[in-house]
């Protein structure tokens, strides 16, 4: 039974990985999991310095879901560099770093040092709804999709991942904008605008007003955008979204990802990721499927 | 990979203890063992319509029988607390924990006062009430307890075994009529160091008091949480220092609080 | 206390409303609440000739939600005009026509047809994502919008609501485009266009593989959408996505709404209208409120 | 207005009665009073992940004692079958019906022979069986029925106390070994009308099999639901004539059905 995949030239020991920002760099969760087990993690993103992020509240629970605004906050990527990274290098994991900017040159700045550390891939947010500039702004229009992929692959030296937003008309739009623009790989789907209004207070729920919606209640979107880009690219897509157990995850790879990520599930299932792993050798096992690969993209 | 995980325990026992108020008795090894006072666990329904954590602090830990109380609110109808409160005994209940710093105990430390010339100040203040009990329990001082209510007081009898109370009541059905600053002031009560859980309007009183009186204070603080584990970020309060993990000036509630120095954060 | 609201010069008894598709024309839904309560009454979409509908499976279970190719299946708006309205005609409430078509003239056949029957408002469904032609073709992008909502006028005789996609990158582009068109009033969501893949047999859960989520699950995202409208046009809106209590019906008119439908919650709980209808009543009277009308967008 | 409403009803009993095979009975006046063999409710979770409900069919009615009796298979983990699986008697369950138009009882009118005349056939297989156990109990007439199994039986002992009973099984463990139909051919089987309940594959076979002889057949369908009451058109089957409702060739299972005469439906 073989559960590696090959991710743009990475080869991932199976196709589980953490979504950006509900892992940190693995640190609170490496007490419930062994990181040795995942096939990659992927940081909180990272920008050239520290954000502060939103004010609070910065998260609301939502029927089946959440909404959060927490504004990337992070340290900035030398502190990064020098922390976390190390840490990460302990774990036979590879290291997807997730980077954030307000603009172009931000990104590349990131981009740039972290061209000799031993990163394996960026994946570049694009699509953060809950930030002023940058973020999603970026995301929402084929031409500056193609534009950002294209100057960040200028600087990079690592495989890039393009993580693209849900909150546009048409997905194959963007995923064939970050194609063009030379991205070596597909992330999606970031979280979903919302909002919630609390009724007694006459408030928001939220200090930023809206928020992104994660979680079980948009994985119905998320694989229908995953399977539309799987089909309209070439490229390998990193499929999340509402993933919460191991159906979850096969459900996205027969849509077509060829590796899946679990953000807001961790938060109420700190082991999730591994139950998800062997969730999936079970399952080949059980429909004896030889190597996961075969089953990217089954469904169609 | 220590092994820690959400575990699905049993309930020992629970009951109501006053209007919306109840109390549950949790058996769960792990945490028992090993909690402290003022540290928290996060409690999950199992209503996928809910998938975030309830925070509830401690009440008691009793290692001997491996149990923890929990006392909480139930907020309104359709609520997760709501949820938790039609739970019987016997019935399983999903937690994480034991979570956060909890109450430092070492009074000298923090005083440079020896324990027996100490006096400690437990204020608790509505549903912030609950942590002070086993933070009673275990401080090894003088203490003076001062808990407020809005009208219906639980707890009561648990409190006056462990020292002198005095009570707040904004009905004034019992006590102080008016806030915990006012039975502090009315009553004319000082101490070397305050320990304080209750709403904000409330911590902030007891903040400025504090640094008026240049007493040392701990408060606990609230904020949403979703992880519980200082993942996510959600849970930030502004903080006077930068902070070790982002580096600007947020300290995460569920992981280097919930409680703090009143000093080393604002509200 | 005051519960009525003025929709596009409707005055309606209170702001409850159905949506359509989930209410039929109410003859279902009457055996378990009193018509008479309810604001309007919105119908299933009525083209000009019957139409079949997808192939079976036409629905999915999801967390918090349901996906939903039904393909508007109706029986044409002859039928309709002669079994469904003097149906409704019975009842002291306001009647909503969703009207459906796979062209301009489509549309406008059934519009006319409507002109001289006691309808008093007229729905236009631009945004269904289970059909091939017509549907939500005409609602992502804004020159459709503008154009589709101007023909429709010309032949409409009753006020008419379009009824807008939440597929769409800026929802205030397509909400702009349909005042610009001269449209009454605007309905908002329509349903989520989404995936379900059964991962044991290996094959999409719908027949049709993609449908349109609804439920709670879409809430948060309605209420933006909601909210994102009613600060960019003068138009009244009649929000809807995941209502299932008074609390979310309140959400949604502080959001800015001034009208409400439930559509997915009538399925499991049948009595659900009235119940909001009660609910609002209550909030009313606790928090002092006079009309219902002044919190209309209050949460700014 | 009729006043029809979802009730939460009160869970009189339950077991298992062979793996994953759950019968509970549920104290409802309301639907013990007017449902009919065929008919079925709509049995809802209280996970707000799962909002749709579960048509599961009545396997008994006991006007006497309010209650009716439900049979069901538990289909995986995380289901919510599984979830009904848990509850136990005293606790409660939302189910609104009685829904669905039953098997027609009167045999005379549709086979013109007297009904001591008359021989019945009752086929059902797998999950399918329940339902035919009222339908055995309230007919009037002769009465041969054919139960399919994969393995495990369950309600043997209830048929038999009805009238002769072949069963079938796939591995052989008892009866003949294979589906009701071998069965039927195997003891050389016949019938003046047949009422069946079971898997597509099988109610194709069924229907085959009656319009051949010229026997009238009635079957139960499947469809998934999300009203269960005839508005969203979730659940249609084709039909041969236009339906009353959309004037297409879709009639609704959960309305128009899920019993049709064979020739009606497309399977
Ligand atoms: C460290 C800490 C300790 C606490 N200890 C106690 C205690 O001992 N007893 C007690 O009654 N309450 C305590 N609270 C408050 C308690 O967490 C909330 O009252 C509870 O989460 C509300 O949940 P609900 O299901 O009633 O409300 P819902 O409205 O269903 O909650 C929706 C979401 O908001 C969150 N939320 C709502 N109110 C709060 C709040 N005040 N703080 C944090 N999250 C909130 C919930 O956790 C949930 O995720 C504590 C809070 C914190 C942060
Ligand atoms: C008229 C009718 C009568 C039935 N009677 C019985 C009975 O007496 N005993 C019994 O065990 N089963 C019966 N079934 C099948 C039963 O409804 C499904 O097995 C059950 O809904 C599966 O739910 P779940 O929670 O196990 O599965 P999940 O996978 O959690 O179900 C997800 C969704 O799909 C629907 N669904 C899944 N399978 C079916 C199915 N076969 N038919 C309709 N909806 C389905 C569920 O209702 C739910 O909405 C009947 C079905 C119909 C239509
Ligand atoms: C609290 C929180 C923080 C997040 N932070 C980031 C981030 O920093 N960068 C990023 O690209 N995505 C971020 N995301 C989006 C997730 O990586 C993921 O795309 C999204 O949550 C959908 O997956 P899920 O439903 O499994 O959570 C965040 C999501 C959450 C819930
Ligand atoms: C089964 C079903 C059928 C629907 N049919 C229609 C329709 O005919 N015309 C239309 O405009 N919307 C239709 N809708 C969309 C609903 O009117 C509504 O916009 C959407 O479901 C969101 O509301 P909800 O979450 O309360 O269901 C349908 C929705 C469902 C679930
Ligand atoms: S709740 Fe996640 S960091 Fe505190
Ligand atoms: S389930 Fe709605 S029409 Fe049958």
């Amino acid at each position: 039974m073989n559960t590696t995949v090959n991710l743009a030239g990475i080869e991932l020991k199976n196709p589980v990985m953490t979504a950006s920002g509900t892992f940190g760099s693995g640190e609170e969760y490496s007490e419930f999991v062994d990181l040795n087990r995942l096939g990659a993690v992927v940081t909180k993103g990272v920008a050239n310095v520290p954000w502060p992020g939103n004010p609070t509240p910065r998260i609301a629970e939502t029927h089946g879901g959440m909404l959060n605004a927490i504004g990337l906050q992070n340290p900035g990527m030398e502190v990064f560099c020098a922390r976390d990274i190390p840490f990460l290098k302990q774990f036979d994991t590879k290291i997807i770093v997730n980077v954030c900017g307000k603009s172009a040159e931000d990104y590349c700045e990131v981009v740039e040092r972290l061209a000799d550390e031993p990163v394996d891939m960026l994946e570049i947010n694009i699509s953060c709804p809950n930030v002023k500039e940058g973020g999603i702004a970026f995301g929402q229009n084929p031409a500056s999709v193609e534009a950002i992929t294209r100057e960040v692959k200028k600087h990079a030296k690592q495989p890039v991942i393009m993580k693209l937003s849900p909150n546009v008309t048409d997905i194959t739009a963007m995923a064939k904008a970050a194609e063009a623009g030379g991205a070596d790989a597909l992330s999606l789907i970031n979280t979903i605008t919302g909002m919630k209004i609390d009724v007694h207070r006459q408030k928001f729920a939220l200090a930023n007003r809206t928020g992104g919606l994660s979680g079980p209640a948009i994985k119905p979107i998320a694989v229908r955008m995953v399977y539309q880009a799987a089909n309209a690219v070439r490229l390998p897509i990193i499929g999340m979204g509402g993933i919460a157990t191991w159906e979850d995850a096969i459900e996205f790879i027969l849509a077509g990802a060829t590796a899946v990520s679990t953000g807001t599930a961790n938060f109420y299932n700190p082991s999730v990721t591994v139950e998800i792993v062997e969730g999936i050798e079970k399952y080949m096992e059980k429909y004896h499927i030889e190597n996961i690969s075969d089953i990217i993209g089954m469904v169609k | 990979m220590s092994g820690r995980r959400k575990e699905s325990a049993v309930i020992i026992s629970q009951e109501g203890i006053a209007l919306d108020i109840y109390s549950m008795w949790i058996h769960t090894e792990k945490i028992a063992e090993s909690a402290v006072p003022g540290q928290f666990i996060s409690m999950y329904t199992k209503d996928g319509s809910k998938l975030l954590p309830r925070p509830i602090s401690l009440c008691e830990i009793d290692r001997q029988k491996s149990g923890i109380r929990v006392v909480y609110r139930v907020t309104g109808t359709g609520t997760g607390t709501e949820q938790f409160a039609k739970l019987l005994s016997g019935d399983t209940i999903d937690i994480l924990g034991p979570l956060g710093n909890g109450f430092p105990l070492d009074v000298t430390e923090n005083t440079g006062k020896n324990t027996k010339d100490c006096r400690a100040m437990l204020i608790g203040g509505g549903i912030g009430v609950p942590p002070m009990l086993e933070l009673a329990k275990q401080l090894n001082t003088e203490k003076i307890m001062v808990m407020g209510y809005r009208d219906q007081q639980f707890l009561r009898t648990e409190f006056q075994k462990q020292g002198s109370l005095y009570i707040a009541t904004e009905d004034g059905s019992a006590g102080t009529k008016g806030n915990v600053m006012d039975a502090i002031e009315g009553n004319g009560l000082s101490a070397d160091i305050i320990y304080a859980c209750g709403p904000a309007p409330m911590l902030h009183a007891i903040k400025r008091y504090a640094e008026e009186k240049s007493i040392v204070c701990y408060i606990s603080m609230e904020e949403k949480m979703a992880c519980g584990i200082g993942t996510c970020l959600a849970c930030v309060c502004q903080s006077k220092e930068i902070d070790g993990h982002s580096h600007v000036h947020n300290k995460r509630v569920c992981k280097d609080g919930p409680v703090f120095l009143s000093t080393e954060v604002e509200i």
